[in-house]
């Protein structure tokens, strides 16, 4: 049965994706890779991936939609419709992908417990994890104990791509100095609709209370720090859709903002070397606590604060550099 | 009993699938995408009891939230970003 | 009693599940966007509820079943709301709904 | 069944990673380009948690009554990878935004036109 459910949700996959490649409006195109990534989130729950699923649903279906949809706002909702289907592209394409496919003859069958994958290091994190860690969640504790300085890294790109967003997008011909020219009070804030804005009041806490919930229950089931933040920071930018960015911007000015971004990262790197300090090497957590479990316990979530933290902000504002330029 | 539900579940993804794809009206197709997210909803939940290991109901509830959202965003978006319509 | 549970879990989970078909077929078949918001409807608030509910029942009283009542109230607090500012925008975008046979019949 | 259509899942993996790429290099538009790029990336992502799937297996949580997991490594690779994605997208996009400021249009010709004749 499940294989016939993952066949058909691929198969609706197959057909989105067909779909965005052959419309030129690009506001329906994004709406669409809304719903491709609900879609690809089903399949990884189908696949037995519920961390990424949760991570799949909150990234592609909330945050990507809303920045490619504040872009457009900023740039155009058309694309220039093309006479004819590219036959080059599309010959490339079609070489490229038969090549693949014929790669795949020699792999390993869907879910074949003998693949090469499922051989080394894999069986070893199931084997040994639940007696090294003593943390029920395997991907919590290989993401933030065994490959912590993985996500080290990775942290720090995202880090590095907010500061890249905030140069491009911060300086000159920012919304607040045309504002001074034409006030309109609260022009983006949506006050007419107020089932939505009542509704918004009872909602938003919720949003931010199944944040916190999931970054402190991602040892015992699916989440963690990267989910958390992303939910928080949905919260945050439902706020702002409904009241406005400028009164978003007072509750989280954005000096605090930025100071949280590197202050997560640092959170990271000082759990590092903490455990430097404390006898044991770089990110090795068993070193912070009398006890090896208990330490591993207080590393996984010193760091995935840290994470959550500079998720959480560096999606805020990124979103708030993206709506809070004015169109040119 | 659940393969009953999960095959309305699915059908009712994939009509609605067509409605996002074929429009015509732009809120056609967001009516269409927010009905689509309350079925993955369902089908997170039915999934979940089917596969035998109902715990992860928590992801049905993000899928909630982010639905939610990304609605609210477009309408903002058709608002105030002067979409053409049709 | 085990006996009646299952079976009304049963029942909800069909007609959550025959529910949601029809909506999806209503939002296929039907004529203009607002008639499509009806089907929508359906789906999103009985047809969710029905399967909601009856898969409460089926997990009994435990964690689950709390966290099923909290999709189902996050479904009520989110989709309705949803439809509204949809049908809101729509409206407020000149969107005409479509009135052919009272006309003619007038 | 899954004998016979064991590798459906790379195939529809490859033919995304191709849609991807054909929306890449075959269209102007800047935005458009970036979409491809989020298939692309997406498609890739598929492929590392087909792989992670093991037959009869379930997620990666310990639980009472289970004990045959899928493999939680491409879980953790790919679960980074997306949220790693989203902020390279949104540099993309900044990027796309500023074009647009500074040449006043996003789409390929256009913008190699302006290149040319200054």
């Amino acid at each position: 049965m499940i294989h016939v459910v993952d066949m058909t949700l691929l198969a609706f996959l197959a057909l989105v994706a067909i779909a965005v490649t052959r419309m030129t409006n690009l506001f329906a195109t994004s709406v669409l890779t809304g719903v491709y990534s609900l879609l690809m989130a089903c399949i990884f729950t189908v696949l037995d991936a519920v961390d990424v699923a949760f991570t799949e649903a909150a990234v592609g279906a909330g945050i990507s939609t809303v920045l490619f949809l504040a872009t457009l706002s900023l740039t155009t909702q058309r694309e220039k419709p093309q006479r004819s289907p590219n036959w080059k592209a599309l010959c490339v394409a079609l070489l490229t992908g038969g090549a693949l496919v014929y790669g795949t003859f020699d792999m390993p069958h869907f879910g074949d417990p003998q693949a090469p994958v499922h051989q080394h290091v894999g069986p070893h994190y199931i084997g040994v994890s639940p007696t090294q860690i003593g943390v029920p969640n395997m991907v919590t504790s290989v993401l933030a104990s065994y490959r912590g300085y993985d996500t080290l890294g990775e942290t720090a790109v995202i880090f590095t791509a907010c500061m890249a967003v905030l140069l491009l997008l911060q300086h000159e011909k920012r919304r607040d100095e045309q504002s001074t020219v034409e006030k309109k009070p609260d022009k983006e804030a949506m006050e007419h609709a107020i089932i939505l804005r009542v509704q918004s009041k009872f909602f938003i806490p919720l949003i931010l209370l199944f944040g916190l919930y999931v970054q402190f229950h991602g040892d015992f089931g699916p989440g963690g720090g990267f989910q958390a933040g992303v939910i928080f920071a949905a919260g945050i930018i439902l706020y702002s859709l409904v009241n406005g960015l400028d009164k978003a911007r007072q509750i989280i000015p954005p000096n605090v903002l930025h100071g949280l971004v590197a202050f997560g990262l640092l959170l990271y790197a000082g759990t590092g070397l903490a455990s430097l300090f404390m006898d044991g090497n770089f990110l090795q957590y068993r070193a912070l606590a009398e006890e090896a479990t208990h330490g591993e316990h207080i590393g996984i979530l010193l760091i995935e604060l840290g994470v959550g933290i500079t998720v959480a902000t560096v999606m805020t504002s990124m979103f708030f550099s993206f709506s809070g330029r004015r169109r040119s | 009993m659940f393969i009953a539900a999960m095959i309305g579940v699915l059908i009712t993804m994939l009509m609605a699938l067509v409605r996002a794809l074929s429009g015509p009206t732009v809120f056609d197709r967001i009516l269409a995408v927010n009905m689509f997210g309350t079925k993955t909803v369902l089908f997170i939940a039915v999934l979940g009891f089917l596969s035998g290991r109902p715990e992860f109901l928590d992801l049905a509830l993000v899928y909630v939230l982010i639905n939610f959202i990304g609605t609210i965003a477009i309408l903002k978006f058709v608002r105030f970003g002067k979409v053409e319509t049709a | 009693m085990d006996l009646i549970v299952y079976y009304a879990s049963w029942a909800l989970l069909l007609c959550g599940a025959f529910l949601c078909a029809i909506g999806g077929l209503g939002i296929l078949r039907l004529p203009d966007f607002y008639s499509r918001q009806h089907a929508a409807g359906i789906t999103d608030t009985l047809g969710s509820a029905f399967v909601l509910i009856g898969l409460m029942l089926q997990s009994g009283f435990s964690l689950n079943a709390a966290k099923l009542v909290m999709i189902l109230i996050f479904l009520i607090l989110t989709s309705p709301v949803a439809t509204h500012a949809i049908a809101q925008a729509a409206r407020q975008s000149g969107l005409e709904p479509k009135v052919v046979a009272e006309e003619d019949e007038a | 069944m899954s004998d016979a259509l064991g590798l459906y899942n790379y195939w529809i993996a490859i033919f995304l990673m191709m849609v991807g790429f054909y929306n890449v290099i075959a269209s102007g538009n800047l935005v458009k380009k970036l979409i491809g790029l989020s298939i692309f990336q997406t498609s890739v992502f598929l492929l590392y948690i087909t792989m992670g799937k093991v037959k009869d297996g379930t997620a990666p949580i310990l639980g009472d009554g289970y004990d045959t997991f899928s493999n939680p490594l491409p879980h953790v690779l790919i679960l980074t990878a997306i949220v790693v994605g989203i902020a390279t997208t949104a540099v993309g996009l900044a990027l796309v935004v500023r074009i647009q400021e500074h040449f006043g249009t996003i789409e390929e010709d256009e913008l190699i036109a302006q290149e040319d004749s200054p």
